[in-house]
């Protein structure tokens, strides 16, 4: 029951992220939102293989939680490098 | 008819045309190959889909699970997706190159400069 | 045991959901990216915790899930903040600045902080 | 419950591939992307579909925006231009098209029934014979790597093509392969050293935790596939970090081209070795007078080219891309 509850709670918050995801305004509150989006669904995951009794999904959980960090990072390295590179030919 | 069972194939038609509708109606080369995923994602979800059998469990043989999904459409969209991004990558590099070659990767831009060719 | 386990996980995953919650709604509703962060920064490190806690004091057979989650959790303490940390400095160092309490427009610093 | 987390997925997934169609900008649309990996990856969850699930969180959540990223990186951002006319040759083909596909879909048999035509068929001897044959829990393991492993070599074979391509259309005259780093940047302007240190901790933890999905992926989700994209993506958060340079040296690109070859051929001399003893192509019994013990050194051996190949063949790809990025504006 109470497990059903916190389901519904992520979802809801995965609302929530996507729809900052989609209003923006800028890039880094779209990366925020996909951060955000990755530690609930690692949550999810992790709460919906107790719901269902099926405790294999909690590796599919932890390459969540490895893959959400090193997306972050990428994306901030790679638009923070494009824009030292823009600011030296600029 | 009950619509719920068919709730998960209207979807993927659903993202099937969106996918479709980004290939077709947008000039910009990245956002093609971004529809193209879309397209692509929404036949690993058919799959997928088609592989669910309801109160049925993950195809990892256990003594107390008697139903088990089909394992396999699983088998062959795993390596479908691996596939999906090695090819999505080489229409990247593409990208890259036609961008050195036209400095634009808008497809109206490129067809303009290979008429005045 | 469980007597006592059970309404305790449930207390740690009401407490979870509700700091998901709140910071959804700042997320949301704030009116800069400096406060949306501090939105859910905050309260997304706490609350994973606590939901992960949750989990793990429910009853299961083997004690695998348990140490499968508290690797998550202790990856989720180490990342999520670094994540926020890079976040914030890239925001800032790409000309990101506060803005006052409707959104309009950037609260003036002192000119060391520019 | 499942159906309502199901039909949630499904409508965040509509809604995410419909905010794609509206956004113009390539940034805003990567990071859509990869909120589109996440929710795909956890649909598969819900439906049980644990090793997929695996892959697509590692790919379609991970690899995918990184690199749609680079190549953004690579050929600048776009200005913003006018919104052309009207594409009225999709406007009317779309709807035509999925008014004949939802058509279509009337005659599919109800989602989740468990005697629609694709359960009643082949699935269900892989399910009952598979653990007495191979021996190994993960059914989706011993299709991939034992019943369809002939399949399976084609697409290993197609994502080392792919890395070929890559090197082929990215190499750039006078510099042999294009994975050879010439630009070095400016990292004492911006250290990042929180980072750094803790990515520094983090990425041996990463290569262990692929290793486990290499190696467990006969007992529960994983195998070569994911362990191979995982592995991949932490050379990749090692490259961000501190510099193409810097990893290649770690790393080396010639290591790694050759590397991806010796992956697809471990796999096929696995085959061959069968045919050497007068048996078929990739018929596992050579190996041990067990057939279980027999099924399982196949099985990991073909596993292990399968990893091999994909996290070289993707580390490859990282590099070329990496590499036009930031030699593209210097």
């Amino acid at each position: 029951m109470i497990l059903a509850l916190t389901v519904i709670v992520l979802l809801l918050v995965m609302v929530v992220a996507l729809l900052r995801a989609f209003a923006g305004p800028n890039v880094f509150d779209r990366v925020l939102a996909a951060n955000l989006f990755g530690t609930k669904t690692v949550l999810l995951i992790a709460t919906i293989s107790y719901l269902f009794g099926s405790p294999d999904f909690l590796d599919i959980a932890l390459v969540y939680a490895l893959i959400n960090y090193i997306s972050v990072i990428g994306v901030l390295r790679i638009t923070e490098l494009r824009n030292e590179q823009q600011g030296a030919d600029g | 008819m009950d619509v719920l069972s068919y709730f998960n194939y209207w979807a993927v038609v659903v993202l099937m045309m969106l996918g479709f509708f980004i290939v077709i109606a947008r000039a910009n080369l990245v956002k093609k190959l971004i529809g193209l995923n879309i397209f692509q994602t929404s036949v690993f979800i058919l799959y997928i889909s088609a592989g669910k059998v309801i109160g049925g469990s993950a195809p990892i043989l256990s003594d107390d699970v008697t139903l088990y999904s089909n394992p396999l459409p699983h088998v062959l969209i795993l390596t479908a997706i691996v596939v999906g991004i090695a090819t999505t990558s080489v229409g990247l590099a593409l990208v890259i190159r036609i961008h050195a070659a036209y400095g634009s990767v808008n497809q109206n831009d490129i067809l303009k400069q290979d008429q005045q060719c | 045991m469980s007597a006592i386990l059970e309404p305790l996980s449930s207390v740690c995953l009401l407490l979870g959901s509700f700091l998901l919650l709140t910071g959804a709604l700042g997320f949301l509703r704030f009116a800069d990216f400096y406060a949306r962060l501090h939105a859910c920064g905050v309260t997304e490190t706490l609350a994973t915790a606590l939901i992960i806690l949750g989990l793990m004091l429910q009853a299961t057979d083997s004690a695998l899930p348990q140490f499968k989650l508290l690797l998550i959790l202790l990856f989720v303490l180490f990342s999520s903040p670094t994540a926020s940390h890079a976040l914030a400095k890239a925001a800032w160092n790409a000309g990101v600045r506060p803005r006052d309490r409707r959104g309009r427009r950037d609260i003036a610093l002192p000119p060391g902080d520019r | 419950m499942e159906l309502l987390v199901n039909i949630v997925l499904l409508i965040l997934l509509v809604a995410t591939a419909g905010a794609l169609v509206v956004v113009r900008g390539l940034l805003a649309s990567t990071m859509l992307t990869s909120v589109y990996g996440l929710l795909c990856a956890s649909f598969f969850v819900t439906m049980d579909a644990v090793d997929v699930a695996f892959t697509e969180a590692a790919v379609g959540a991970g690899v995918s925006p990184l690199l749609l990223l680079l190549t953004v990186a690579a050929i600048g951002r776009g200005e913003p231009r006018p919104v052309g006319a009207l594409p009225v040759l999709a406007i009317v083909l779309v709807p035509v098209t999925a008014a004949l596909l939802i058509i279509g879909t009337l005659d599919m048999p109800p989602f989740g029934s468990p005697d629609a035509p694709a359960h009643t068929h082949v699935a269900p001897r892989y399910l009952q014979l598979s653990g007495e044959e191979i021996g190994i829990p993960n059914v989706v393991t011993s299709v991939l790597a034992s019943y369809r492993a002939f399949d399976t070599l084609g697409e290993v074979l197609v994502i080392f093509t792919a890395g070929v391509a890559v090197l082929l259309i990215l190499a750039t005259p006078g510099q042999r392969g294009s994975a050879r780093p010439r630009y070095v940047p400016d990292n004492h302007r911006d250290p990042h050293t929180i980072l750094q240190i803790v990515s520094r901790i983090l990425i041996p933890f990463i290569l262990l935790f692929a290793l486990y999905v290499q190696f467990h992926g006969e007992y529960g989700p994983g195998g070569g596939f994911q362990a191979g994209v995982i592995f991949a993506s932490a050379i990749i958060l090692y490259g961000l970090l501190y510099g193409l340079p810097t990893v290649c040296r770690v790393v080396r690109p010639a290591v790694v081209e050759w590397l991806s070859a010796v992956g697809v051929l471990i796999f096929g001399i696995t085959g061959v070795f069968a045919m050497l003893s007068g048996r078929p192509f990739l018929d596992y019994s050579v190996f041990a007078d067990d057939p279980v013990t027999a099924q399982h050194i196949g099985i990991l051996v073909v596993e292990l080219g399968v990893g091999i190949t994909v996290a070289s063949v993707i580390t490859v790809i990282y590099y070329a891309f990496a590499n036009q990025f930031e030699t593209a504006e210097s």
